[in-house]
């Protein structure tokens, strides 16, 4: 733990980032050129013919969008916990990219969808637990802009970063329920042949390097500007 | 340590509190033996509520602490603190719809007290009005009937937020009085208040 | 136990007075069961198969009208701090607000939904699993519901953010009440959507206080 | 077989990688806009200080 603790100054954790976003920023370009060149050049799918390509966008956004959840409700646990004022500033900044990640899911789910169902929404048991996502994402960041007191939406927003956590699995557990109730089919069904396999690992890492590059940049910049808060209300 | 009936002093070391980024005061001590009344005044948003909000708990300090002596030991835990504490806040905490008697009863019985609650209203001249719904009650009827669920309250230390506000003449003499009567039996008062509070031993400004 | 008792009691007596108690809850419940065929058309056939599922979404709605002045009230007058002083943790006040807001709502809905089953003409046997969905799972709408409330204590317009930030919290109830009896419908057994939404409603009404009483904490503190 | 066509699938395969295109690239622009502007203010409340 004292490893994370010396991090969680503002202070330096703006030299931490500082360190690593050139690297951070450098893998995203490589990986999404990489995974790009070889999600074009994998051969049909004997099922669903170059449809497959569209897997390399919507699985990355649709995991990532999930693990930014994950991050939201380890730092609401950090805040409501240790009361880290850092570990606020980190949930705060993950929401609205993980609500571009489920949105990015659900659009590109759609489109992959449209040629097998015919139709641009199925009831389909990922993407309807991605659409319900999306709304948990929509109420977090919600209950942040409406409280005005900064110490107070970090708490409230930390309590429904952390209940919301708690309710993801369930909602998804009861949609997928729901879809064997009602014999909807999901996507990905079968296995996944290698020669998919790795460009579709390799858009994922690349997806995981924007992410965290973006999200360090967001918490750089809410730092910076409590920092000209504090300046202009004549703190030290 | 389960907080008796007695306590015998409330001593404040160095407390600062802020609201978000202000800083409303910091570097307060003060202590308040059993049997003393304390008078905070200051203008209005210098923080004398926050402060009385800081020692009920509902407010964490950003520096300093509240340290509680009773006869079975000391404690600087709020939620300790809370039990010892009777509240009369700004507003009057009280519901229209709800009647003075059912009020008062509810409030006894929450508050686990054994207080006959007919004989406060006798006392703070609110007997004829116990069946009428609070929306009837006048400002100065209602901030009695506050001023009843303090009594019933039975909690030794009284928090009392502009304890003269709404009343008239014989109204703030009837304040005045409970206040001395509650030191005289070993209670401790801290009221946030404009005019001074005549009985006060000591008083703090912010 | 008495005190949590003055504070269930105090509640109940304010909603029926107040609020006209569960009036406005059934009021709204009864006029969606009714607005619903008007829109829908008079196929009983298909009344019937959606029976469920809008009984279910009206009495998750019917729930929440009543819930962003489940601690308002007392937060706004006062009150509230005279309650966080009392014996009582604030996990069994917000228990007790809990309880009163289901007495108001959650139970009377669950009462007149064999009437309003007639209007969908749901055959019987479906509609006592409605009623016993019902039964298990509006708690869970006030559990959840309370969460939301004390989260949006402070807001003015409170109001308009509960519904966002509680209503995908409350799709697997609305998912296992409606799916039970949508599944004795297509003549499966609705037990196993019934356990689910049992499990649910009792993890929600364990876990919903300790959230619901830290909120209320981080709010006194405004 | 033609790149473009994507096995006769283009009319779903591009629209799906564009709006990944747009929406991460405007997410990009988007952070990098706000990170400079917070730099910039505090840099101009700096000099107003010192």
């Amino acid at each position: 733990m004292q490893l994370l603790f010396r991090y969680a100054n503002p202070h330096a954790f703006m030299r931490l980032s500082g360190a690593l976003l050139p690297f951070t920023a450098a893998a995203t370009i490589l990986l999404i050129a990489i995974g790009l060149y070889l999600g074009f050049t994998v051969p049909p799918d004997y099922q669903q013919g170059m449809t497959v390509t569209m897997m390399f966008v919507h699985v990355p956004a649709a995991t990532m969008a999930e693990l930014a959840y994950g991050v939201i409700a380890v730092a609401s646990f950090f805040s409501l916990v240790w009361r880290h004022p850092l570990s606020d500033v980190a949930a705060r900044a993950a929401a609205p990219y993980g609500a571009l990640f489920t949105a990015l899911g659900l659009i590109t789910g759609s489109l992959w969808g449209r040629p097998m169902w015919g139709t641009w929404w199925q009831w389909d048991g990922r993407l309807t637990s991605f659409l319900l996502l999306l709304f948990v994402y929509l109420g977090y960041m919600a209950l942040w802009n409406a409280i005005e007191d900064e110490t107070r939406a970090a708490r409230a927003a930390a309590i429904l970063g952390l209940v919301g956590a708690v309710n993801i699995p369930i909602i998804k557990f009861s949609v997928d329920w729901w879809t064997t109730l009602h014999q909807g089919e999901s996507i990905i069904s079968g296995k996944l042949a290698p020669v998919f396999l790795w460009p579709l690992l390799v858009m994922m890492a690349g997806y995981a390097f924007l992410f965290v590059t973006l999200w360090m940049i967001a918490i750089r910049t809410e730092i910076l500007s409590r920092k000209a808060r504090t300046l202009m209300l004549g703190g030290p | 340590m389960v907080v008796g009936r007695m306590i015998t002093s409330l001593t404040a070391e160095k407390l600062a509190c802020a609201r978000g980024d202000r800083i409303l005061f910091e570097g307060l001590s003060f202590r308040v033996e059993a049997g003393q009344a304390l008078a905070v005044e200051g203008a209005n948003g210098a923080g004398k509520t926050s402060l009385l909000r800081l020692i009920a708990g509902f407010l964490s300090p950003r520096e300093g602490r509240l340290l509680l002596k009773t006869p079975e030991g000391e404690s600087s835990d709020s939620d300790e603190r809370a039990q010892a504490i009777g509240w009369l806040g700004h507003h009057d905490g009280l519901k229209p719809q709800l009647t003075v008697g059912e009020q008062l009863k509810s409030f006894a019985q929450l508050y686990r007290s054994t207080r006959d609650t007919d004989a406060v209203l006798e006392e703070l001249g609110l007997a004829r009005q116990k069946d009428f719904p609070c929306r009837f009650l006048s400002a100065g009827q209602r901030r009695r009937l506050a001023l009843a669920r303090l009594l019933v309250s039975g909690r030794p230390l009284w928090l009392l937020d502009e304890p003269f506000a709404a009343l008239d003449k014989d109204g703030q003499a009837l304040v005045a009085r409970l206040m001395a009567l509650h030191c005289g039996q070993g209670g401790l008062v801290i009221a946030a208040t404009h005019e001074p509070l005549g009985l006060s031993n000591a008083s703090i400004r912010l | 136990m008495s005190a949590f008792r003055a504070l269930l009691g105090r509640d109940l007596r304010l909603a029926a007075r107040s609020g006209g108690g569960a009036a406005l809850a059934l009021g709204f419940f009864a006029l969606v069961a009714t607005l619903v065929p008007l829109g829908i058309g008079p196929d009983v056939k298909i009344l019937a198969r959606i029976a469920g599922g809008i009984l279910w979404v009206a009495a998750v709605l019917a729930g929440l009208l009543s819930l962003d002045r489940l601690f308002q009230g007392d937060f706004e007058d006062g009150s509230l701090d005279v309650i966080a002083l009392s014996p009582l943790s604030l996990e069994s006040v917000a228990l007790a607000k809990i309880l009163a807001h289901w007495f108001s709502t959650g139970l009377p809905l669950t009462l007149i939904s064999p009437l309003l089953a007639i209007l969908f003409n749901l055959p019987p046997g479906p509609t006592l699993v409605l009623f016993i969905s019902l039964l298990i799972g509006t708690p869970s709408v006030s559990a959840v519901g309370a969460i939301g409330a004390s989260l949006t204590l402070s807001l003015k317009r409170g109001g308009l953010i509960l519904p966002l930030i509680i209503l995908p919290l409350l799709t697997p109830a609305v998912i296992f009440g409606a799916g039970s009896v949508a599944a004795l419908m297509d003549g499966m057994q609705p037990g196993g959507g019934l356990i689910l939404l049992a499990a649910f409603a009792a993890a929600a009404c364990l876990l919903s206080p300790f959230a619901a009483a830290a909120a209320v904490r981080l709010n006194l503190g405004g | 077989m033609n790149f473009w066509d994507m096995g006769g699938y283009a009319a779903y395969v591009w629209p799906a990688y564009g709006v990944s295109a747009l929406g991460l690239g405007l997410a990009v622009l988007w952070t990098l806009k706000a990170y400079g502007a917070a730099k910039a203010r505090l840099k101009a409340l700096e000099e107003r200080k010192t």
